[in-house]
């Protein structure tokens, strides 16, 4: 028993990373409101930066500034390099998802998009 | 049936926990990820390209196609919510024709 | 939003905020920091002036024109230091063996071209905030 | 010198996209202008790469000339530069339709913007296929969503701004689990690098089976989503049947055709044949591209919108290439590619043709389709000729990928799926014979007879014309594609057998 409680210290991070994955993808899969949606989006690709960054992460290790001086430990700067560029990512996305969703609110009337569905469904306009 | 859906997540949870511990360990310096590439960044950035942060340095230099990658996003992003917000000259209305 | 304690404090906030922003987009490869944080300081102190002078004043300070100049303008400088590269006979984004100059370590023009690219992407993210920020202000309800 | 030429095809894409910022909303000719000079340098160049690379070897690029376990690598090989060309063909043919029709979709003021968006998205599709690096693949791949949503919300209905929420909610998904994907194998291999992290993975998978069998789960759901495989392809009836036509074309050309080619870059460059078939994955992807063979056309026979059909028959038409891709033999690779550019060809045609059709007389409806053939003899032509190769009519090219899946299928001794192709092409013909049919042999409806073809200008009907020849040469003389295609499959990572 001991052994599986090390193990799962020694994985606490990407096991913290998996919920958060879990939680946005139940987010964006239960929800119909479009606000909630994009939080769903945010909150799965946090929980994957998470994952990727903690890949990286050495216990007791040095942020990557080498002056000169080889002092100790340095930790894997590359996975913090890839999320740098990941968050900039989603914050575009999320910024032309809210700009899409004031524009559908004005058009329907409603952020629900079960009931836009319902809407459509019951003009068939299509 | 609506029930069932938080169980169906949870157990996906489970799942990804129960394969997340036959993983690699991270925190330690032996962990595969911790390799050669890592290595060369560490010891030769700083004389490689001058630069003291290391992770600038991968930003900026190593990998700096990915960081233009990244600008063209920004770049899109506005294009595209310009295109969506920007007024208009002729305000007429977005219903359907 | 013309209350004049906010109007005054605004005016003496504002430029020491843009200067810790240009600090944290030049100093960007020797403490951490960099082109993506300084330019978002830069852009939140833009969003303040605009929130606080309205944005008439705003759109003075930083025209729609500016805006579409400064955004691919960004990129094209991008473009130009990467191609020094080639030019020089290297690959395209070669730093040193493209013939940018080393400087001693630790020093603000040391490092080559990254100081030029953090430049350049402090630009391009200044400006992305605040278009974006004036795209969802003037947006119109039609 | 002949290595730069990748580097300045995106360039040239980038450049043009950049400069057209600047130019002034009344001076559309300049845009015209601009435009096709940089498509056609474009296409020019990557014919050039393709014959370089074809008669000497692959080109391996690396920025700033590191090694290639450090710097991000470019590496065009007879397979990238097959698609490059591909894809720069349909630009340049796509971008000079879209001159004469994007008055009546888009408005004056959005002019510049839909064409920035074009060209950044060519620019992220040319960045896909050259880069043999994990991560830039995600980089583009998200450029590429962004655009396409981009592209269908330039109409400003709010019925596009819907269409694409939903194409950009599903989309980010799938990108963040292929991003997902690439974190775990760098968690085992330590690289971003393919080819690097293929070489890793030989060595190191079965001390860490589970980490692949996730990563692969993850990687193949995530472009699965993206390329609308069938139980994922919930957003794109409605962001391409609301797109304006010119993207409708890219989005379905386009757009699908290069998460496939993710797709295959993961399945057998990343993880490579003998993994995956060991991991049996190969079963599942092919029992979904069936279904999505057959489930693709059910849908198609309930639609009335000439627009919604088409979208639903790209979703079938993308099951036939994963079906190709997922029997892991050289045969089926070849079927797979050349369904791809025959897929590319027919759809363009259908497209070109249906909005040569709308453009003059404003019909979407096929059931008032009767007698066009009469009003407007050219573009009902293309239409019928690309409908019959949909159908898999002999002599054009869509017999002939349906022959070769057939034949792929066989060697493979997975016979059922010859089966899954005749009910295919059995539900193709009940949804496209009728419209063909009504066209030709009907009498034209009372209030439609004073329009012509005579108004529909020169710029569209070229590019619909040479889809149409283009559907006739493949199909006759498939000879110089499939010796191109052997020499992409060669070049393929684990190309075999």
């Amino acid at each position: 028993m001991s052994a599986l409680f090390d193990n799962i210290i020694n994985h606490i991070n990407q096991i913290g990373a998996c919920a958060l994955i879990v939680i946005g993808l139940y987010i964006v899969v239960m929800h119909t409101n479009m606000i909630k949606r994009i939080i769903g989006i945010n909150i799965f690709g946090t929980g994957v930066f998470y994952f990727f960054v903690s890949i990286g992460y050495v216990r007791g290790g040095q942020i990557p500034i080498v002056n000169g001086d080889e002092s100790g430990v340095m930790i894997n700067p590359l996975p913090s390099v890839l999320i740098l560029t990941g968050i900039v990512v989603v914050v575009s996305i999320t910024v032309y998802a809210m700009s899409l969703v004031i524009k559908i609110y004005e058009g329907y009337g409603t952020m629900d998009q079960a009931e836009i569905t319902r809407m459509k469904s019951g003009e068939n306009n299509d | 049936m609506k029930r069932f859906i938080p169980v169906l997540f949870f157990a996906l949870f489970l799942a990804l926990t129960y394969a997340v511990l036959q993983m690699p360990p991270a925190g330690t310096i032996d962990a595969p990820s911790y390799n050669h590439t890592t290595e060369h960044y560490l010891a030769n950035a700083l004389e490689e390209t001058g630069a003291t942060n290391v992770v600038a340095a991968i930003l900026t230099d190593y990998r700096a196609w990915d960081t233009l990658g990244e600008t063209i996003v920004l770049f899109t992003a506005i294009v595209a919510v310009i295109s969506v917000l920007r007024k208009r000259p002729t305000a007429e209305v977005i219903r359907d024709e | 939003m013309n209350d004049i304690i906010v109007k005054t404090v605004a005016r003496i906030i504002v430029p020491f905020i843009q200067m810790y922003g240009i600090f944290v987009i030049l100093n960007g490869h020797i403490s951490p920091g960099g082109g993506f944080a300084g330019g978002a300081l830069i852009g939140v102190s833009l969003i303040l002036y605009t929130l606080v002078f309205g944005v008439g004043a705003a759109e003075k300070k930083f025209s729609h024109r500016l805006g579409d100049l400064s955004e691919s303008g960004g990129i094209l400088i991008y473009l130009l230091i990467g191609s020094v590269g080639i030019v020089s006979g290297g690959y395209f984004l070669t730093n040193l063996e493209a013939g940018f100059l080393k400087g001693e370590t630790g020093a603000l023009l040391s490092g080559g071209m990254i100081p030029l690219l953090m430049v350049a992407i402090g630009i391009k993210v200044t400006s992305t905030i605040i278009t974006l920020f004036h795209a969802m202000i003037e947006e119109d309800p039609s | 010198m002949i290595e730069l030429l990748p580097l300045i095809n995106m360039m040239i894409l980038l450049v043009t996209a950049l400069l057209i910022v600047f130019i002034p909303i009344k001076r559309f000719g300049v845009i015209k202008i601009i435009g096709s000079l940089a498509f056609s340098l474009v296409l020019i160049f990557s014919v050039v790469t393709l014959l370089h690379v074809q008669a000497n070897g692959a080109i391996s690029y690396i920025f700033g000339g590191y090694e290639r376990f450090i710097g991000v690598e470019l590496y065009i090989d007879v397979f990238a530069s097959l698609f490059t060309f591909f894809i720069g063909l349909l630009g340049l043919l796509t971008f000079i339709y879209s001159i004469g029709y994007v008055h009546k979709e888009v408005e004056k003021t959005q002019y510049s913007r839909y064409y920035v968006l074009i060209f950044i998205l060519f620019f992220a599709a040319y960045g896909i296929i050259y880069t043999n690096d994990l991560f830039n693949t995600y980089v583009f791949m998200e450029i590429l969503s962004l655009t396409a949503c981009g592209i269908v919300s330039i109409k400003r209905k709010r019925k596009n701004y819907m269409a694409s929420f939903r194409y950009l909610i599903l989309n980010e998904i799938g990108s963040l689990s292929f991003l997902f994907g690439t974190a775990l194998l760098y968690m085992i291999t330590g690289y971003t690098n393919i080819t690097l992290v293929n070489d890793a993975l030989q060595d190191v998978w079965h001390l860490y089976p589970v980490n692949i069998v996730v990563a692969s789960g993850f990687m193949i759901v995530g472009v699965g989503i993206k390329a609308a495989i069938f139980p994922f392809h919930v957003w794109l009836p409605d962001a391409h049947s609301s797109a304006p036509i010119p993207s409708h074309a890219i989005l379905s050309a386009v757009v699908l055709k290069l998460n496939l080619i993710v797709l295959v870059k993961v399945l057998y460059n990343v993880f490579g044949a003998n993994v995956m078939t060991s991991l049996n994955i190969p079963l599942f992807t092919g029992v979904i591209a069936g279904t999505g063979m057959i489930m693709g056309s059910v849908f198609a026979i309930a639609q009335h919108d000439i627009k919604r059909i088409l979208a639903y028959s790209s979703v079938a038409q993308v099951g036939y290439i994963v079906l190709g891709i997922s029997l892991m033999t050289h045969l089926g690779q070849a079927a797979s590619y050349f369904h791809v550019f025959s897929h590319g060809m027919m759809k363009s045609a259908l497209f070109f043709s249906a909005g040569c059709i709308i453009y003059v007389s404003g019909v979407r409806d096929v059931r008032k389709y009767n007698g066009m053939f009469k009003l407007m003899p050219l573009p009902v032509i293309t239409f019928s000729l690309a409908a019959l190769g949909m159908i898999g009519i002999p002599l054009t090219s869509g017999f002939l990928s349906k022959y070769y899946l057939g034949m792929a299928a066989l060697d493979a001794n997975q016979g059922i799926f010859v089966l899954v192709i005749i009910i295919s092409s059995i539900l193709n013909a009940i949804y496209y014979l009728p419209i063909v049919i009504r066209s030709f042999l009907q009498e034209p409806s009372s209030e439609l007879n004073e329009i012509s073809d005579s108004s529909i200008p020169y710029t569209m009907m070229i590019p619909v014309s040479i889809f149409a020849i283009l559907i006739l040469v493949l199909g006759i003389y498939p000879g110089i594609l499939t010796d191109i295609i052997d020499g992409a499959i060669m070049s393929v990572v684990g190309g075999w057998q």
